[in-house]
């Protein structure tokens, strides 16, 4: 069930290119699965609330780890400890958690969010993580991942971290020689196309975005293609949808 | 409480707090916040015949204090509406009125001789007025004859509650209300969104992916209270208010304006428990006052009482 | 910065960038904040032969992102105008523009025929959409005859650049602008306040004294972008556009729907420097594009690019 | 000449009742005359900047002296040090200073406001200050205000501080037996209007408000019934009016 309250921010901490906020919503902490998001009031002057992945649980408090990108997120990066703002959550579908070992997961920039609490989760299953950026400023915390996970695998565009190139290449030669029970995947949509290709035949778990403007199925608002035809709300029959069930090219 | 029981044509509503069609879809994911039989009603989706698919993303656009949508009414259609919703909806005891479409006047005829027909279906609202179909966001609700014709087609095929859900984007909105009372509308609802467009100034794309959409939300307000005036004052069946309501205060004013009731839209997407707050503010602000909802009806004032 | 200008019949201006009618006075306390030559021009208040004392208070509210007001055309007067503010617009240097009222046709000529007989007046920007006066807020501007009779007659009466300017308060402005061309306007400027309503719910008074108010402000900018993009697509001649803009980025979504220069209104209330730092953006923003500013007129594209 | 600045806020301290707010704004410091104000932008979701007089000056400073009664008022009031908002000021005429002695000067409520300034350059002239209000919560600072006057009279309506009834009692009595070169007056319009009724041939200078959409004169939306017919802005040809130029019946 989700949950809609005023939480009390616990704190605001730079990471790299990213902040984290930290908030106290039991109810919501609670509750939620690995995958799931939340609503967040971004500010008086931004309408609507905003969606974020779930990073964090721990005790009574949710975490998110957010990019400034607009008027949104430039609020919250203001917010400090005592403030208040509304959450509604936790939302979405979340990860299916499978029982085979070495699952992969593909992060893509800020879409290393919703992995924080997942690779904790299935820790026990060595997870072998690829995680990429476009400098190193985007790779976050590589310590805590390397804790939980069997195989770190960091890859910038400019070479200032890991490997130098896309993601995608070095997990195309992973794919050659394992097949993963499932591969999960959070990041711009152009990349996780990619990976659906090279996933061919491995189930995939793709955490997908779409702007939003009720996060809980009502204002149809969020659909991207999916299916033989039509559409499907990212918010509730997502944000984690099969890579075969996306139209990757109707995607717009 | 007492008091707060709203008539519209046979029906009786607990309460004038209703739910605005397009903003709690078929009431079911709303329903897991609230009581859906606390409230006056649930305006669903608008539907048509068949299940459409509606309009490609993006569909949405957050505006200063609103937001532009372009969902294109996609829907289910009225059967499956009728199969797999409705009887949820009934376990929950709300009051459900079916916003009613068409693409032709036969459509919305067929659509709503099946509304009549089906119990668990407590009124129709004539969607006269959605401003995201084609034809420059043309709709009958643009036209005195074209709403009249329509309204008196729809009038003979129900004898259940029928009201017409009036357009924002035309000159004169009481002489549309004036239209739709002829017809045999038990009430008019007003007001739907205005025509809106944005355009993203990286690309030259417009926000959404048809071009235009319907602007909801606080920011059209002032549109929506004053247009309930002037129909209220030309019509004398219920006149069921909305745009952009948010808090008590909002909804006061629109009954102040005229309305008899009020539906509440795009603030669900924000607070999904919006609209129990609104109707407690309603109740408290009575009590505070000694006075009962009709007192209120249209009781605002031009300008300083001296 | 070259690729600026702007023709509006015989008259060029220096830039695209002017400040709206009402929202500036005749220019003088503007003019301490912004050197007036600096910018494209000045619409002044609108004025009438004689002078108006306008609408009792309160004349303004706040609305969410935006704000309601019925200020009812105080003004000096032409002649005062000419006599005690002219001398000082001159001197600054501005482009001045008019905004010609009138209660009947008589009176909009000859306030029209004094423009005409003054040097220093640049252009006239025909009012024909001024929500506040009586009858419920209706205006010239609301109907296709009336704006083709009217706009003939001062065709007739001036040689200079006459712009009219259109009421967004109508179900299909592109005709309204239609007919301004037809009956020989250079151009056509929107969009003027949308008429809107608010009230005290302590009180039951109107928030301003006349009952209703014109709303502006970035609240309506979706629907000046939408009117805009409509009104451009229908004639030839340049389109003005304002409602709303308060940052170079609103400026730009305007030229991309089709203006071919923009206006500023409600945004010089808050920042008396917002015009200049619009059109410093502005440049910047063509600049960083390698692109003049005809480059993006009209540039909008429906939907995303696939 | 009015300046339009990002004011850093140095402080905000509740006086009972009120919140003073001061604010780093050195140009506006520098010109500001005793009875002139500042719009300051309230808030993202207040559309308007809000009036507000000048209180005191006091180097590159100036503090303002409000009360909470709205969305915007709400929004400074959780301002803290370090947070900026814009202001645009001084504004208006300001008062005249005269240079007969024993200036009378009536506050009600929030109106006394502007009187921080004034008593300070006028202390000379040893000033007679009748300042009322509801309850002892809305005399605040009266030892600030002994320091530069000749007699301080404080009334409330309840007796909570100094006399119990409206400051136009003794006000009155005291107008019988003198005849000060000038009243100066700020408070709610129906305590304005008695009293103008008592001042009878007295010079008057009277703050007065109106809601204000610019603050500078442009959008002739703050006006009042003034002289022989029409109206006067408040914000430029005010707010310091005579009481007699004032057609007090108009008022709303
Ligand atoms: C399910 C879901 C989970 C998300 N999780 C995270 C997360 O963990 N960390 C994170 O940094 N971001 C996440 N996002 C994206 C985040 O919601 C947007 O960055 C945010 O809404 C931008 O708000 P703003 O007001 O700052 O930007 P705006 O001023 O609204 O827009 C700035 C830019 O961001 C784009 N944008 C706006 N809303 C969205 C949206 N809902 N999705 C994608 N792009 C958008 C706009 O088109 C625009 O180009 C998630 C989005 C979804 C749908
Ligand atoms: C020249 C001038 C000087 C002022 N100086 C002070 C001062 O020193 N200290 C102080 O506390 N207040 C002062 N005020 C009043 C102050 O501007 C209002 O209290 C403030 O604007 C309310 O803003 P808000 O957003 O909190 O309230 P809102 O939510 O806007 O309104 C709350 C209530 O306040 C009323 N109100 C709103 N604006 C004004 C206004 N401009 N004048 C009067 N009432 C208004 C509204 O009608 C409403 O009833 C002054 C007003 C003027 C015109
Ligand atoms: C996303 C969305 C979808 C809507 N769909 C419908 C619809 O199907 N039928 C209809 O009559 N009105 C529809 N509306 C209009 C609302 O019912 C309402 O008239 C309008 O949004 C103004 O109210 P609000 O400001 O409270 O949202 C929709 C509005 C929104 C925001
Ligand atoms: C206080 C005020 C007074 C106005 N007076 C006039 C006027 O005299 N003549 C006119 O054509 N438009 C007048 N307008 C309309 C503006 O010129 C403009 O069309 C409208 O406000 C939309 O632009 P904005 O949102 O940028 O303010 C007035 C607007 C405001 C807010
Ligand atoms: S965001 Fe409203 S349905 Fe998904
Ligand atoms: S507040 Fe605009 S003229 Fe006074």
């Amino acid at each position: 069930m989700a949950h809609y309250l005023a939480a009390r921010v616990i704190s605001v901490e730079p990471l790299k290119s990213y902040v984290r906020l930290t908030l106290e919503a039991p109810s919501i902490a609670a509750e939620m699965r690995p995958g799931q998001f939340v609503m967040v009031s971004a500010s008086p002057e931004a309408f609507l609330a905003r969606p974020f992945s779930i990073a964090h649980v721990d005790g009574d408090r949710i975490s998110i780890v957010f990019q400034a990108v607009g008027c949104g997120t430039d609020w919250l990066v203001a917010l400090r400890p005592g403030n208040t703002t509304k959450v509604l959550g936790p939302l979405g579908n979340g990860f299916c958690l499978g029982d085979g070992d070495h699952p992969v997961i593909v992060a893509g920039g800020r879409g290393i969010a919703p992995f924080y609490d997942l690779v904790r989760r299935i820790s026990h299953l060595s997870p072998v993580l690829f995680y990429g950026g476009r400098t190193k400023e985007q790779i976050v915390e590589p310590e805590y991942f390397e804790r939980f996970c069997d195989r770190l695998v960091i890859t910038t565009e400019d070479g200032s971290a890991g490997r130098q190139g896309f993601l995608t290449d070095p997990l195309a030669d992973y794919l050659q020689k394992n097949t993963p029970p499932v591969i999960y995947g959070c990041g711009p949509h152009a990349m996780l196309h990619r990976v659906a290709e090279l996933a061919d035949g491995i189930r995939t778990e793709f955490s997908m975005e779409a702007r939003m403007a009720c996060g809980f199925g009502i204002c149809i608002g969020c659909v991207i293609p999916a299916g033989e035809s039509g559409y499907r709300r990212v918010c509730i029959d997502g944000p984690i949808f099969g890579a075969k069930d996306i139209r990757w090219k109707d995607l717009t | 409480m007492e008091g707060l029981d709203v008539r519209i044509g046979s029906l009786s509503l607990k309460n004038p707090v209703l739910l605005a069609s397009g903003c709690v879809g078929y009431g079911e994911e709303i329903g897991r916040f609230i009581d859906l039989s606390a409230i006056g009603g649930i305006v669903v989706k608008g539907l048509y015949m068949k299940p459409r698919i509606g309009n490609p993303p993006p569909r949405i656009w957050e505006t200063p204090s609103g937001m532009l949508n372009s969902i294109g009414l996609s829907g289910i259609g009225i059967h499956a509406f009728i199969q797999e919703k409705l009887p949820l909806l009934r376990e929950t005891g709300a009051t459900v009125i079916v916003n009613v479409c068409g693409e032709t006047e036969n459509e919305y005829e067929e659509v709503s001789r099946v509304c009549d027909a089906t119990d668990g279906i407590h009124a129709l609202e004539l969607n006269i007025s959605c401003p995201n179909i084609k034809e420059n966001g043309r709709c009958p609700g643009m036209n005195r004859d074209a709403t009249f014709s329509l309204v008196s087609r729809i009038r003979k095929a129900t004898k259940k509650p029928l009201i017409a859900k009036l357009s924002p984007n035309i000159t004169d909105i009481a002489s549309i209300a004036q239209s739709a009372e002829e017809a045999g509308a038990d009430a008019v609802s007003l007001i739907n969104t205005l025509l809106g467009m944005a355009i993203d100034i990286e690309t030259g794309e417009t926000r959404t992916a048809t071009g235009m959409g319907g602007l909801s939300g606080p920011a059209i307000r002032p549109v929506a209270v004053r247009m309930v005036y002037q129909v209220a004052r030309t019509v004398s069946i219920p006149v069921i208010g909305m745009g952009g309501i948010s808090t008590w205060r909002d909804a006061i004013e629109f009954f102040m304006a005229g309305a008899g009731a009020i539906q509440i839209g795009t603030t669900n997407f924000i607070n999904p428990h919006v609209s129990i707050e609104i109707l407690n503010g309603i109740q408290d602000y009575l009590v505070s006052r000694r006075q009962k909802l009709a007192d209120i009806i249209g009781c605002c004032h031009i300008g300083p009482r001296r």
